[in-house]
């Protein structure tokens, strides 16, 4: 601070920055999430030009803006790990207390791998190439959450 | 494209973790009245200010709308006003078309960003997540990051000793520069000591909290002598985005930034990026970021990241000369406010770090989680 | 110094736009916005690699998506793109606009597709709006957008019944409009005899503003490429070039009906000032079309004197004598408006894209029935902002200020 | 009996019983009127959670009243008729509040055919989220100047060195003059009606997230000592919304508004709320 600057009138007043949303999957996103929760099956989306199977799903491809809403791929429930971080803060938009992990998992039959959470292992004891399986949740909302976590296989 | 762009003058508050005393309005204020007194800019229709371009963002300052509320501390009061969006440094870049399009002879950019303002910058970066796939895993820039620091290190061979060593010089640097943030000095031990933030992030290794405003008054070639005796040329920029997704990128490739390197420097003829820069000051808002981004400017070899730091090519290449934004971060202004230290340096201004003599300048400013979006900015101080 | 010539002159070759809607449960955002960029390219017969820049605006609050831009390039088709985004409230649009003549003529880029946007049902338009006041004060007091001040001016000057009716005339013949034009979001059919109806029955918001008057909350997104000269030629044979545009912004008062400088208001000033340097004396006989953004029918009428830097009642009486209408001396809006359809990050580009299909001749069922040669569109946003584009249809203009 | 779109008017009310939401209902206490023309009325009661829906003509006491042709009514509940558009072109009536109404969609499921449910559009995923995270807004020393004047019951404005004009809330710089505002002087407490909003929708309290009460007046006051646009924004007391005039200068012609005064809070903080609203000065 300036040292000269008089500060006697100055203070912080506690506000907050508070606003209702709802936010709608879409047609694809919707499929994707009620496949998880009512199939516990995980789809990916084929773009035939790049020759990729996407995870998460989206309509077109961003590399060649093909529509590929509906070149669905049924991906395996397994996948391996390709990289990680151990999240060790806690704040108020994080799904798990510190520590838990997010892990970046590759499906079977995907070629992009999708982040989620790597749960029912030591995090010290999380490596790359790790085999691991999509735990379903009990309880749905809706979201990529449907799958509660992935556990080592 | 007729004549050059120029930076006639810049004005700048100090760098500070927590300015409670102000609102962002009287932080701008200031460097306002300074572009105005070092400048003598008027707000003429015909000769003066047509248009400003501001800088911020709308979730930080809590605000729909925020530049609304800087109206009146920046003079656009019946005058032209846009804001950028995303990192300052795209408003240089945008200033640049305004000027070289004709439309405009004068122009003012200022930006703020206050941080501190915020509970968490990590709940604000997790709303840059879609609603769906992302956001419900906590995901933010500093877990995103995370995993792109364990790729690139691998990929690399960036050890925590380099990160630490980054870290380290990053204050040494920043305690020399008298708007950087104030820190207690620590040592390459400390940083190796900090605890663990995100593997293999540690809690040294991100940008402390950091509140700051910035101005620059910018003109076209013909008209710059009226405003300053030393003006400052803006001869290139690029920009890049990158993939949304982080499974969708190649993380540890360099995709955005290569590409918005290539075309600043075709645009400013840039053949060697590591003989023609005589000033580098890159957007290392996490640690492992300065020779990742190093690399992705040409200013390291490929995967020689590790190696780059060893050889003392931050010393001899004068990167991040003004403690880069290890030492303090403005968010959304990191590009910009980078660019304003190219700037004191190409003018001679930069005190006790001036590296004699400097001609050319690149500067790095980067948007989004893992440096989704990337922008590169020459900077010249003498004719093409 | 005088306003100079562009460096170089600036076309648009293509134009997007989604139908509008109250709701599109069907698609996410980058989805939808991708709907117009489509339709864009098609239009232009582009492909995506033929871009070299895409800019992009909305509100971040209306959808609380912080930078957008990052997600939407899902659908933007910015991969390997540079890229700016844009925001300056209602205005956004506009600003685009300028941006985006401003990055093609200044020869940084040859090829620039502006993306303006919003999914309003996803959000709270009017608390989002609300939290464009000032925290410490005026957060606690305004409502949105809303203001019934339009109306106590007009009321004020003019009397109660003829007001009234200049608002609901207006209102009346901009339905008339939306009903012809697909993407319209509403489009009531309404008719003179519901007039006195309308007056008395519509349900109040503020004082004189009824729920009838205001713009709707829509869904959507509108998509325009620009090209420099050269290429615009080579694209398409009916480029629409974008002659000059100006922005107008004034301070953050905690009220809105302050709006005066102190003689005139923004709108005004920027008509004043845009029509000096480009030489034009008669607003009214020079332009063919103009598409205003016009959040409330009051505010519509009001404006009309402002934009047309008319006197007196002669704006009324455009209205009255509906010479506003699509067959009249001055048509306005012939989309049907912002009344009709309001995507706020899209809606003051939608008034560009909908100026230059009316110049183009393809704007379908509510093209004019004349020739269009010259248009003007407007954008609103923040406390009163103003952003004004002039377009053409030939690249023959002189005069004026330009050196 | 009378069908429309392949539905049964009655099949719409007989199975509002199955599609109650009681989660949906609550705090809900009304009654619904439903004129149907040529087929009759019913009468929907809610109440402490639960609701009862009887066919009758007499709809005398309902809170609210519905007056539509089947044909839009049933429209309106599958969805192929907007409420709005049907509202503005008189196809339907309301007698009473009309927002009371759109409580309705909330208080019941959707209306299915039998057998819908095997050509049933897909689902589509929603998402509600209150996204809210706290500020902490510096006041700096020229607002917090004017909010420590609230505390003291004092209603202090800045002064432009170069134009002289008021402003209050202050701000730190004229707009106008692009100069820094150096100079204060108090105003007020009392002034005249300059501008009322008559606020029938308010938007929600960024604070709680809560919608405040309507009608209410925001107000426009000229306080004593000001000029011109020189106006102070506030709220007005809001059983007084019906008993101020505004005052205005029209082509140099003064007409005076309603004199008001503040109502100070007991306890002041130095915000906002330290007025609670401005009320007549008798």
């Amino acid at each position: 601070m300036e040292k000269n600057f008089d500060t006697t009138d100055c203070y912080l007043i506690n506000g907050k920055l508070a606003l209702p949303y709802t936010y709608f999957a879409g047609r694809v996103g919707s499929t994707f999430i009620t496949t998880i929760r009512d199939n516990h099956k995980i789809m990916g989306v084929k773009c035939p030009t790049c020759d990729k199977v996407f995870v998460p799903p989206r309509q077109t491809c961003e590399r060649c803006q093909a529509d590929i809403q509906n070149n669905w791929v049924e991906l395996g429930n397994i996948g391996k790990v390709i990289n990680y971080t151990i999240v060790r803060y806690d704040d108020k938009h994080l799904p798990r207390k510190a520590p838990f992990v997010l892990a970046m998992i590759q499906l079977d039959g995907a070629d992009t791998p999708m982040v989620h959470i790597l749960d029912e292992v030591d995090p010290d004891a999380v490596i790359e190439g790790m085999k691991v399986r999509a735990v379903f949740a009990e309880k749905t909302t809706n979201t990529i959450l449907d799958i509660d976590h992935f556990a080592p296989v | 494209m007729s004549g050059k762009v120029a930076v006639c003058a810049v004005a700048q508050i100090k760098n500070e973790p927590d300015i409670w005393y102000q609102r962002f309005q009287g932080m701008l204020l200031d460097c306002f009245e300074s572009i105005i007194s070092q400048t003598g800019v008027t707000f003429d229709m015909e000769t003066g200010i047509r248009n400003i371009i501001t800088c911020s963002d709308d979730v930080f300052d809590a605000r729909t709308i925020s530049d609304n509320g800087m109206t009146d501390a920046v003079g656009a009061h019946f005058r032209g006003e846009e804001k950028i969006a995303q990192d300052g440094i795209n408003g240089l870049g945008y200033a640049m078309a305004c000027i070289l399009s004709g439309h405009d002879d004068v122009v003012l950019l200022m930006g703020h960003c206050k941080e501190s303002q915020s509970e968490s910058r990590n709940m604000c970066t997790n709303l840059s997540f879609d609603p769906f796939f992302c956001r419900p895993l906590g995901m933010d820039f500093t877990n995103a990051s995370a995993f792109q620091a364990r790729a690139y290190m691998n990929k690399s061979g960036v050890t925590d000793d380099h990160l630490a060593k980054i870290v380290a010089r990053s204050r040494q640097m920043g305690a020399k520069n008298p708007f950087a943030r104030k820190n207690n000095p620590i040592s390459e031990q400390d940083v190796l000591n900090s605890p663990m933030l995100a593997d293999p992030i540690r809690q040294l290794h991100q940008y402390p909290v950091t509140d700051w405003a910035v101005g620059m008054l910018i003109c076209c070639e013909a008209r710059a002598h009226e405003f300053t005796d030393t003006p400052v040329f803006l001869t290139g920029f690029g920009n890049c985005m990158d993939s949304y997704f982080l499974g969708d990128r190649e993380l540890t490739s360099n995709f955005a930034l290569k590409k918005a390197a290539q075309r600043a420097f075709r645009m400013a003829g840039i053949s060697d990026p590591k003989k023609d820069f005589d000033i580098a000051e890159l957007n290392d808002a996490i640690a492992y970021q300065l020779p990742m981004w190093a690399e992705g400017l040409g200013l390291a070899d490929e995967g020689q990241g590790g190696k780059w730091v060893d050889s003392g090519a931050l010393d001899a290449q004068h990167v991040n000369l003004s403690g880069g934004m290890l030492n303090g971060n403005p968010v959304m202004l990191g590009g910009l406010a980078r660019a304003t230290e190219a700037i004191l340096q190409l003018q001679g201004k930069a005190g006790d770090r001036q590296v004699e003599g400097a001609k050319k300048a690149v500067a790095h400013g980067t948007t989004g989680p893992a440096g989704q979006h990337h922008s590169v900015l020459i900077l010249e101080n003498q004719g093409v | 110094m005088k306003y100079k010539k562009k460096n170089r002159n600036v076309g648009i070759v293509g134009i997007g736009e989604t139908k509008f809607s109250s709701h599109r449960e069907d698609v996410n955002q980058p989805e939808m916005i991708h709907e117009a960029v489509r339709q864009a390219l098609d239009d232009a017969g582009l492909k995506i690699d033929d871009i070299d820049c895409v800019l992009h605006g909305n509100m971040e609050l209306f959808e609380m998506i912080h930078q957008p831009d990052l997600w939407h390039v899902l659908g933007t088709g910015a991969y390997g793109k540079d890229s700016f985004r844009l925001t300056t409230g209602g205005t956004t649009g506009g600003t685009l606009v300028c941006a985006a003549d401003n990055l093609v003529a200044s020869g940084m880029y040859d090829v620039v597709m502006a993306i303006g946007f919003e999914k309003l049902q996803e959000g709270h338009t009017t608390g989002g709006i609300t939290n464009m006041a000032d925290p410490l004060w005026a957060r606690k007091l305004q409502t949105g957008a809303l203001t019934a001040q339009a109306a106590v001016k007009l009321i004020d000057e003019f009397g109660a019944e003829r007001a009234r009716r200049a608002a609901m005339t207006y209102r009346i013949i901009m339905d008339k409009h939306a009903c012809k034009n697909p993407n319209s979001h509403r489009a009531f059919g309404l008719d003179w005899d519901q007039m006195d109806d309308l007056i008395k029955n519509s349900p109040p918001l503020i004082g004189d503003l009824r729920l009838i008057h205001m713009c709707s909350q829509s869904d959507g997104a509108c998509v325009i490429i620009f090209a420099s000269e050269e290429k615009a030629k080579q694209i398409t044979q009916t480029p629409v070039w974008i002659r000059d545009h100006i922005t107008v912004h004034r301070e953050e008062t905690l009220d809105l009906h302050n709006n005066f400088y102190p003689n005139r208001t923004t709108h005004r000033f920027a008509a004043e000032q845009l029509y000096k340097r480009n030489g034009i004396i008669n607003p009214l006989e020079y332009f063919d079309v103009f598409e205003m953004y016009d959040p409330s029918a009051w505010w519509g009428v009001d404006w009309l004197r402002e934009f047309f830097l008319l006197k007196d009642d002669e704006h009324l009486k455009l209205v009255e004598n509906r010479e506003i209408m699509i067959d009249g001396k001055m048509p306005i809006n012939p989309s049907g408006g912002v009344i009709a359809a309001n995507p706020i990050g899209a809606t003051a580009m939608v008034r560009t894209a909908e100026a230059a299909k009316q110049i183009r001749g393809n704007a379908g069922p509510h093209q004019i029935p004349r020739p269009v040669n010259h248009a003007l569109a407007s954008s609103f946003g923040g406390t009163m902002w103003t952003v004004l584009t002039i377009l053409e249809k030939d690249l023959n203009w002189q005069g004026g200020d330009h050196e | 009996m009378s069908e429309f779109y392949g539905i049964k008017i009655e099949d719409i009310f007989n199975s509002m019983k199955d599609r109650f939401r009681p989660e949906g209902a609550a705090g809900i206490e009304n009654t619904f009127g439903y004129a149907i023309k040529g087929i009759g009325g019913w009468k929907l009661t809610i109440a402490k959670g639960a609701m009862a829906v009887d066919k009758t003509d007499d709809l005398s006491g309902c809170d609210v009243v519905l007056d539509t042709d089947g044909e839009t009514f049933v429209g309106l509940t599958i969805g192929k008729v907007d409420a709005m558009s049907a509202f503005t072109s008189r196809k339907i009536k309301v007698k009473g509040a009309f927002n009371t109404f759109g409580l309705t969609s909330r208080m019941f499921h959707k209306y299915m055919t039998p057998g819908q449910e095997t050509r049933q559009a897909q689902e589509m995923i929603a998402l509600k989220k209150t996204i809210s995270v706290n500020q902490r807004f510096a006041t700096g020393p020229v607002f917090g100047k004017f909010l420590k004047g609230l505390k003291e019951k004092k209603i202090l404005a800045v002064k432009c060195p170069v134009c002289g004009r008021l402003q209050s809330p202050p701000r730190e710089a004229c707009a106008i003059c692009r100069v820094r505002n150096t100079e204060w002087v108090e105003i007020g407490p009392k002034g005249e009606m300059r501008m009322l909003e008559y606020c029938y929708y308010a938007s929600p309290d960024p604070l709680t997230g809560e919608t405040r009460e309507t009608p209410y007046g925001a107000i426009g006051i000229l306080l004593d000592g000001c000029k011109d646009e020189e106006v102070f924004w506030h709220l007005l007391r809001p059983d007084q919304l019906g008993k101020v005039k505004m005052g205005s200068v029209l082509n140099g012609k003064v007409t005076h508004g309603t004199r008001l005064r503040p109502v100070w809070n007991e306890r002041r903080t130095g915000t906002i709320e330290d007025i609670k609203y401005f009320e007549i000065d008798e």
